[in-house]
């Protein structure tokens, strides 16, 4: 039987696991057995995205490397979360060191482990979008200038989160946090170049450069497996909602992150050596506007004065990311 | 202490932690009615023998399938699917092609000769079935099946109804419907064909039958007189298949009129094709919308070169000219004349306005009621606490065959709780799986699998059967279309998207279950559920 | 083997011996000899199995170190000044986290203005870090004192800090009696870690510890500093058993047996001060002076004891507390504590400033006649002083001080002044 | 104890001199030491580096204040650095000229000097001859070892010839052997000169 086209048209096909499909066609998170890196009884927020990110991509590292993972954190909510004494949620070896300094610390476990000859040991450095983007950033771009074999995997929910929501650099424009009020004539965060550290890391020429979401677990846990057979200094930036930071149900969390994606507004794509290997097809394109009126920290650009400049402008950027990394397939352009 | 104190923690120590207090909403898995079963005459669990049929567990989907209806095969090709119209995937591509896989199962099961589960044990009673239409075989399936005697007879010399006698062999060949039939008989069924029965009291007296269920069909063609002189050809619809089906067809001349607009005008403009008319022109009172007849019968008998004059009356028909009155409809969407004449070249009309029953068997039954020429039943098809039951053409309700199935299996159960002394336990049935419950995210685009249609020329000229079927690559891919609407099919979707880990995966067919001392009660598993088999409810405390 | 070697050479190849298998730096002077020198020993081949790691900053090394350490590698690192600064959020979380990670300071003021030069306000600035800080006195014990650092800092999972007066002793060449490789191993044992990130036994190292615990934390990491108490002289009195040499213990005592006043100083100053003293004693003066080598953790006892006969004593200060004043001469108060006890502070050598021998001895010479007030900042130039806060006064506009003063001077600090 | 003190500019070997010299002092058994004026030296810019050696142990670690000898390999310092601070009235004093001592203007500045201890020799000449290159330090240390005899001329040898290795070495050693001979035959000039 033509297994491979009914497997692509059946039931739940991108579901999580389904049980029409062979064992290796799921996704590890399907398993019962999976290694659930990150336990249960942690203190993250209801439906808290990063927590099911790290899950995920450390979960596939583990299967990638036969569980030879150590991970390093980098201060923020996925570390108070995880770790408030006296307990901790990790069953694999975790090191909390500093809010800027995750990229150095996993350079020098990696140091450690190759003067020690643990060739199978690999290193995975994981911060938020803050710990990776500004106060951690030095430090990424050396770890990557080095080429240190290290993944670093940011988990990107778009601000201070664990402060109580103040804007980062990775802080998109117009949206509302507790250090960018939606007040003014230009309510919420600015709009500028933005700090686009994928992109940044490619300019590295690093073996490889990953954006992925919550939204499409098969997707990310190929690119950490991926990720995992390169040495070198790898980057993976994933989108993880956060309930709080965003206003948004918790329930939908992963569903918003979906929304970001095929909106155009958080493109999802590979790179290896600084050439974009693949682009992850928006397969039902929504407006802009389907994702952030769902959000509370956009709530500005709708209810009573709403704002369609603004809208318009994010509109504007999510079509260039659209148009940059051709994320409508071409047989879609037509119906769409 | 080994590690050092606070700093260093041991692994997986945040299991003490129950987060399961945080919840104020918790998740519960739920099985909601889905559209199609909800929808099926029949009523069939659609979703059930699809959900074998998906795994290529064909002999266990055709199982559950005949559970509550034995003749897939039949039912493949003339039934009119409601279920697909009910089918909540309409809303992502195209309905799920239910009647197509039936039929895929039916003539699966006809080629590897699958049976029928055995009757049940014994228990003495006797029934008497008259009729031997799909009501009639579907009541004496389900009374054998629960160990009842049953004797089946019918007016006609073989077996099958209308099914044999209304519907043409290119819709229903005639070795498909023998063979489910002989299925049924197979069970142990006394038979008497060619037999009428004058007076259903006297019979079962005779008999000494428990009980009777009566389902005797519309077999009398209505009649209208149209001024028609003595050389005009004219015949209704029902005798002209009845003699098409015993193989002795009427001669009807080039050029045919069929007046009527429902199913068997469609049948007989058809067969009148394939008799070697020239034209079969169907004459109907009312327009398109208003039509009886479905939608694919319709464009197959198009595409079949029947034509059809809307909104039209005959007014007379004198040897091979017929006079036709334009009508108009009113505001009511009634048609009303409109006093225009043209006329229409014809060497025969054929009449297919409708059925009547036959229900003289019945003058002695006192207690049971006859209205508008039918036989008035409850719920569960009981026409008279004496134990008379009805069902099928005979009662009010949709005439078609699957109503019919349906009818049977639920008198035989009436039957079985009248004669066994028990009162009917109903069984209560879920809240149905609504589209807006679904995630389709999750359903990947796959637009249906059509059967293929016999090119027209072929198809004008023979009675073969103009449907085609599946083959069993596409049945399994259209089996794999069905969503699964408000049931678990397992996929792992909860058990991945859970941010605290609280899923438990029971393992293959056991489904999951919440751990509750965990959950924080987030919702995500609710949303990401792609058929929306989880719900939200409060906490009480 | 004694050579006649560059201190940092010197510390270099010592390092090497103790066979660290992670080094990183960033280079800053007056620190860049030492890791130039260990980092061709690695590209050499000669000290393997090592990674040698040029990372982008200070904060950067500390942090490699502590990850290193954290996987159970012997890591080391050098660093001065801005650097130690740069750095000191990690400098504390290294202590924080236990792991005992061995750095070399050299000694250098902290800006601004910028100065490359040596005085000790570095090492002061993270005295409360929880690291041990130990002093050197001249390039064999600052050498010899590495072997001694990993030994403690790894027997007590507690970083140590080794102070090297930058330049004074880095830059300088004297003879130094280099250790061989098998007294070293012999000396310094394998790493054997307390807690290390292992895949076949994983932990969670660096947990959020709130008010429940955090103080008791603390507690635990005092204790091990006073264990360290005990450890120091330990170690050191081993050493000299094997090697005959006096390098490490907590202070040095010289001729302070009658001595009526005592100096108390740390480091590279201390050889000259030797000097003036033996000079004062020809003249019949009763002076001593008391070396402190380890500044954390402080040695309170056995310097009460040293200064128990003294009636006066003199703290040599390369750094001081700006509105306050001394910052050892804090420790040897409380550590004394008895009134009678006159405690004279001389603030000297900031920046790079020479302590000469002859200020010293004039130090002495005000101190036996009991004129030392009790803040001193040795060789200031009173006038330049006046003439700026004239400036400042006159106008709002006075601008920067520091350039100010060159300008006034004409000269480049710090020219030897003739 | 013998102190020196070498002025010169960033890139002549300043300190590097002052190395060759506290080794020479150290393979001769003796305790030497050697610095820099600690400094971040530009290649032009003034430098000044430090030896002092000593039949004990040396502990101070003060920069010289009172030079026993001032070897100076650039002339063009003169007028612009206070070169000769501290140098007592009994001090050597060695100048990297091809002029005589008496040529380069110092007036009374050192008369009350000893006129046999102030000596000049052409080094940077002597380097390009055996060197190719104006590196005037290995050589002027020869002339110091022939100038006050604190160094044997075999100690200076092996102390250059370890400082550069192979080749470059042996012609460091030979530049410092030229000017080692050039400065002995100037003294016993000078001392023939004196006695009749």
């Amino acid at each position: 039987m033509t297994s491979q086209r009914v497997h692509f048209y059946q039931v739940g096909s991108f579901a999580v696991g389904n049980r029409l499909l062979n064992e290796e066609e799921r996704t590890i998170q399907a398993q019962a057995d999976r290694t659930n890196s990150i336990d249960s009884g942690h203190r993250a927020c209801q439906g808290c995205g990063e927590a099911l990110g790290a899950r995920y991509a450390l979960d596939a590292a583990m299967r990638a490397t036969n569980g030879q993972v150590v991970a390093v954190n980098a201060t923020g909510c996925l570390e108070v979360f995880s770790t408030p004494y006296p307990e901790t949620s990790w069953r694999i070896p975790w090191l909390h060191s500093l809010f800027g300094n995750a990229p150095a610390v996993a350079t020098g476990v990696a140091a450690a482990l190759r003067a020690k000859g643990k060739k199978d040991v690999r290193v995975v450095a994981q911060a938020g979008d803050g710990g990776t983007v500004d106060i951690g950033f030095g430090c990424l771009s050396g770890m990557f200038e080095r080429n240190d074999d290290v993944l670093f995997i940011c988990y990107d929910n778009e601000g201070y989160m664990n402060t109580g929501v103040q804007r980062s650099g990775a802080t998109p424009p117009a949206a509302r946090t507790a250090t960018t009020e939606a007040v003014g004539p230009e309510p919420g965060n600015v709009f500028g170049q933005g700090k686009d550290v994928p992109r940044i890391a490619m300019a590295h020429d690093i073996p490889y450069v990953a954006t992925a979401t919550v939204a499409d677990l098969h997707d990310l846990e190929r690119k950490v497996e991926r990720a995992m057979e390169f040495h070198g200094a790898r980057y993976l930036h994933v989108l993880v909602p956060c309930p709080l930071g965003w206003g948004s149900p918790s329930s939908e969390t992963i569903h918003i992150a979906r929304l970001a994606q095929e909106s155009g507004l958080f493109p999802v794509f590979e790179a290896e050596y600084g050439v974009v290997t693949s682009v992850s097809h928006i397969r039902r394109p929504v407006p802009v506007e389907e994702y952030l009126s769902r959000q509370r920290r956009f709530n500005h650009l709708f209810g009573a004065n709403p704002r369609p400049d603004i809208v318009a402008h994010l509109q504007a950027m999510a079509d260039e990311n659209i148009a940059r990394y051709g994320l409508i397939a071409p047989e879609m352009e037509h119906s769409s | 202490m080994k590690i050092p104190f606070a700093i260093t923690l041991d692994v997986g120590s945040s299991r003490a932690n129950h987060t399961g207090s945080w919840r104020v909403e918790r998740p519960v898995y739920v099985d909601r009615l889905p559209p199609c079963n909800n929808a099926c005459p029949a009523g069939e669990n659609i979703q059930a023998w699809l959900y074998e049929a998906e795994s290529g567990n064909y002999e266990a989907a055709w199982h559950k399938l005949v559970e509550e209806n034995p003749l897939p095969a039949i039912m493949g090709r003339v039934c009119f699917h409601p279920c697909e119209t009910a089918c909540n995937r309409v809303q992502v591509d195209e309905a799920v092609g239910i009647n197509a896989v039936e039929r895929f199962l039916g003539d699966l099961a006809l080629e590897n000769g699958w049976t029928l589960p055995d009757a049940g044990p014994d228990t003495g009673k006797r029934i008497l079935v008259i009729g031997a239409g799909p009501a009639g075989l579907s009541a004496t399936y389900h009374l054998r099946r629960l160990g009842h005697q049953v004797r089946l007879v019918d007016s006609a010399p073989r077996l099958g109804g209308m099914m044999r006698y209304g519907i043409p062999a290119y819709r229903l060949p005639r070795a498909v419907l023998d063979a489910e039939i002989a299925r049924v008989i197979a069970m142990g069924v006394e038979v008497q064909l060619g037999h009428v029965v004058h007076d259903v009291e006297q019979e079962r007296h005779d008999g000494k039958f428990d009980a009777v269920f009566l389902a005797v069909g519309a077999q009398l063609g209505k009649r209208v007189d149209i001024p028609a002189g003595d050389s005009s050809r004219v015949i209704d619809a029902v005798n002209f298949l009845h003699q098409v089906a015993e193989d002795d067809p009427p001669l009807l001349g080039r050029r045919v009129v069929i007046y009527g607009g429902g199913d068997t005008a469609f049948d007989a403009a058809r067969t009148a094709r394939r008799l070697g008319a020239t034209d079969a022109v169907i004459v109907y009172r009312r327009n398109r919308e208003r039509m009886g007849a479905s939608g694919e019968e319709f464009e197959q008998a198009l595409g079949e070169g029947v034509t059809v004059r809307w909104l039209s009356t005959i007014n007379k028909f004198d040897g091979d000219r017929i006079v036709l009155e334009k009508m108009q409809l009113n505001s009511e969407g009634f048609p009303e004349p409109t006093g225009e004449f043209e006329e229409l070249d014809a060497d025969s009309l054929v009449l297919a306005l409708g059925q009547d029953t036959d229900l003289s068997l019945l003058e002695h039954a006192d207690d049971v009621t006859v209205r508008d020429g039918a036989v008035q039943v409850l719920d569960s098809m009981m026409a008279s606490p004496t134990g008379i039951f009805a069902g099928g053409d005979a009662v009010p309700a949709e005439r078609t065959a699957t109503v019919a199935v349906g009818h049977g299996k639920r008198a035989a159960h009436s039957i079985d709780n009248f004669v066994m002394g028990s009162d009917a336990q109903v069984k209560e049935r879920h809240e149905l799986a609504s589209f807006e419950r679904l995630n389709t995210w999750y359903y990947a685009d796959a637009p249906r699998t059509e059967r293929p249609e016999l090119e027209r020329v072929r198809r004008q000229t023979n009675f073969e059967e103009v449907i085609g079927g599946l083959t069993p690559d596409n049945a399994l891919f259209e089996a794999r279309r069905c969503m699964s609407c408000g049931n678990c099919f397992e996929c792992d979707n909860c058990f991945g998207v859970c941010p605290d880990n609280s899923v438990i995966k029971l393992g293959e067919g056991m489904r999951y279950e919440f751990n509750y001392d965990f959950c924080k009660g987030c919702g995500i598993c609710v949303t990401e559920c792609p058929c929306g088999a989880i719900d939200m409810i409060p906490e009480r405390n | 083997m004694l050579r006649q070697i560059e201190g940092s050479k010197a510390i270099a190849e010592t390092v090497a011996l103790c066979r660290p298998e992670v080094v990183c730096a960033y280079p800053i002077s007056p620190q860049t000899h030492i890791i130039e020198a260990v980092g061709a020993m690695v590209k050499e081949g000669t000290l393997a199995p090592c990674e040698f790691i040029n990372v982008e900053s200070e904060f950067a090394a500390m942090s490699v170190a502590i990850g290193a350490s954290a996987t159970g590698a012997r890591a080391y690192t050098a660093t001065a000044s801005q650097g130690l600064l740069f750095m000191m959020e990690a400098v504390y979380n290294a202590a924080g986290l236990g792991l005992p990670i061995v750095m070399t300071l050299a000694n250098r003021a902290i800006g601004a203005p910028i100065n490359i030069w040596n005085d000790h306000s570095d090492a002061m600035a993270v005295r409360d870090s929880g690291w041990i800080q130990l002093f050197a006195e001249s390039n064999q014990e600052a050498s010899d004192l590495h072997v001694q650092a990993f030994r403690l800092a790894e027997e007590l999972s507690v970083p140590v800090m080794v102070c090297v007066d930058g330049f004074i002793l880095t830059h300088a060449v004297e003879g130094v009696d280099l250790l061989d490789q098998s007294f070293v191993d012999a000396f310094l044992p394998p790493y054997e870690p307390r807690q290390m990130l292992d895949t076949e036994a994983p932990v969670s190292i660096g947990a959020m510890v709130g008010p429940e615990a955090f103080e008791e934390v603390r507690y635990l990491a005092h204790l091990r500093q006073l264990d360290a108490l005990e450890r120091i002289p330990a170690i050191a009195s081993e050493f000299f058993e094997a090697t005959g040499r006096e390098s490490g213990g907590l202070v040095r005592p010289y001729r302070t047996d009658d001595a009526d006043t005592v100096i108390v100083a740390m480091g590279s100053v201390l050889g000259t001060l030797k000097d003036a003293v033996d000079a004062r004693r020809d003249l019949g003066e009763r002076v001593g002076v008391l070396g402190v080598t380890s500044f954390r953790p402080f040695p309170s006892e056995a310097v009460r004891d040293a200064l128990a006969s003294a009636r006066q004593v003199v703290v040599i200060e390369k750094a001081f507390s700006i509105g306050a004043g001394g910052v050892l001469s804090n420790d040897i108060a409380i550590a004394i504590h008895h009134e009678q006890t006159l405690l004279r502070t001389v603030v000297a050598g900031l920046g790079g400033r020479a302590i000469t021998r002859r200020s010293l001895e004039k130090v002495l010479e005000e101190a036996s006649r009991d004129e030392l007030a009790t803040l001193t900042f040795l060789d200031l130039d009173r006038d330049a002083v006046d003439r700026e806060r004239a400036r400042m006064q006159a106008t709002r506009r006075s601008g920067p001080s520091a350039e100010n003063l060159l300008r006034d001077r004409a000269t480049v600090a710090p020219k030897v002044r003739a | 104890m013998f102190q020196i003190r070498i002025h010169g500019r960033g890139g002549q070997g300043v300190v590097t001199a002052a190395e060759i010299l506290s080794v020479a002092a150290f393979d001769e058994g003796r305790h030497a030491q050697a610095f820099p004026s600690f400094g971040s030296e530009r290649t032009g810019a003034p430098v000044v580096s430090f030896c002092r050696f000593d039949d004990r142990e040396i502990r101070t670690h003060e920069p010289v204040m009172e030079p026993d000898a001032v070897i100076i390999q650039d002339v063009t310092l003169i007028h612009q650095v206070d070169l000769f601070s501290g140098l007592s009235s009994d001090g050597y004093v060695l100048i990297n000229t091809s002029n005589g001592f008496s040529d380069l203007g110092f007036g009374d500045f050192f008369d009350h000097y000893r006129p046999e201890r102030l000596m000049t020799c052409p080094a940077t000449e002597i380097a390009l001859e055996h060197l190719g290159r104006p590196l005037p330090n290995a050589a002027l240390l020869g002339g110091f070892a022939a100038l006050t005899g604190e160094l044997t001329w075999d100690a200076i040898d092996k102390a250059v010839r370890e400082h550069f290795s192979g080749p470059v070495g042996e012609r460091n050693a030979i530049a410092a052997k030229a000017a080692f001979d050039y400065v002995d035959s100037k003294i016993k000039e000078t001392a023939r000169a004196s006695t009749n």
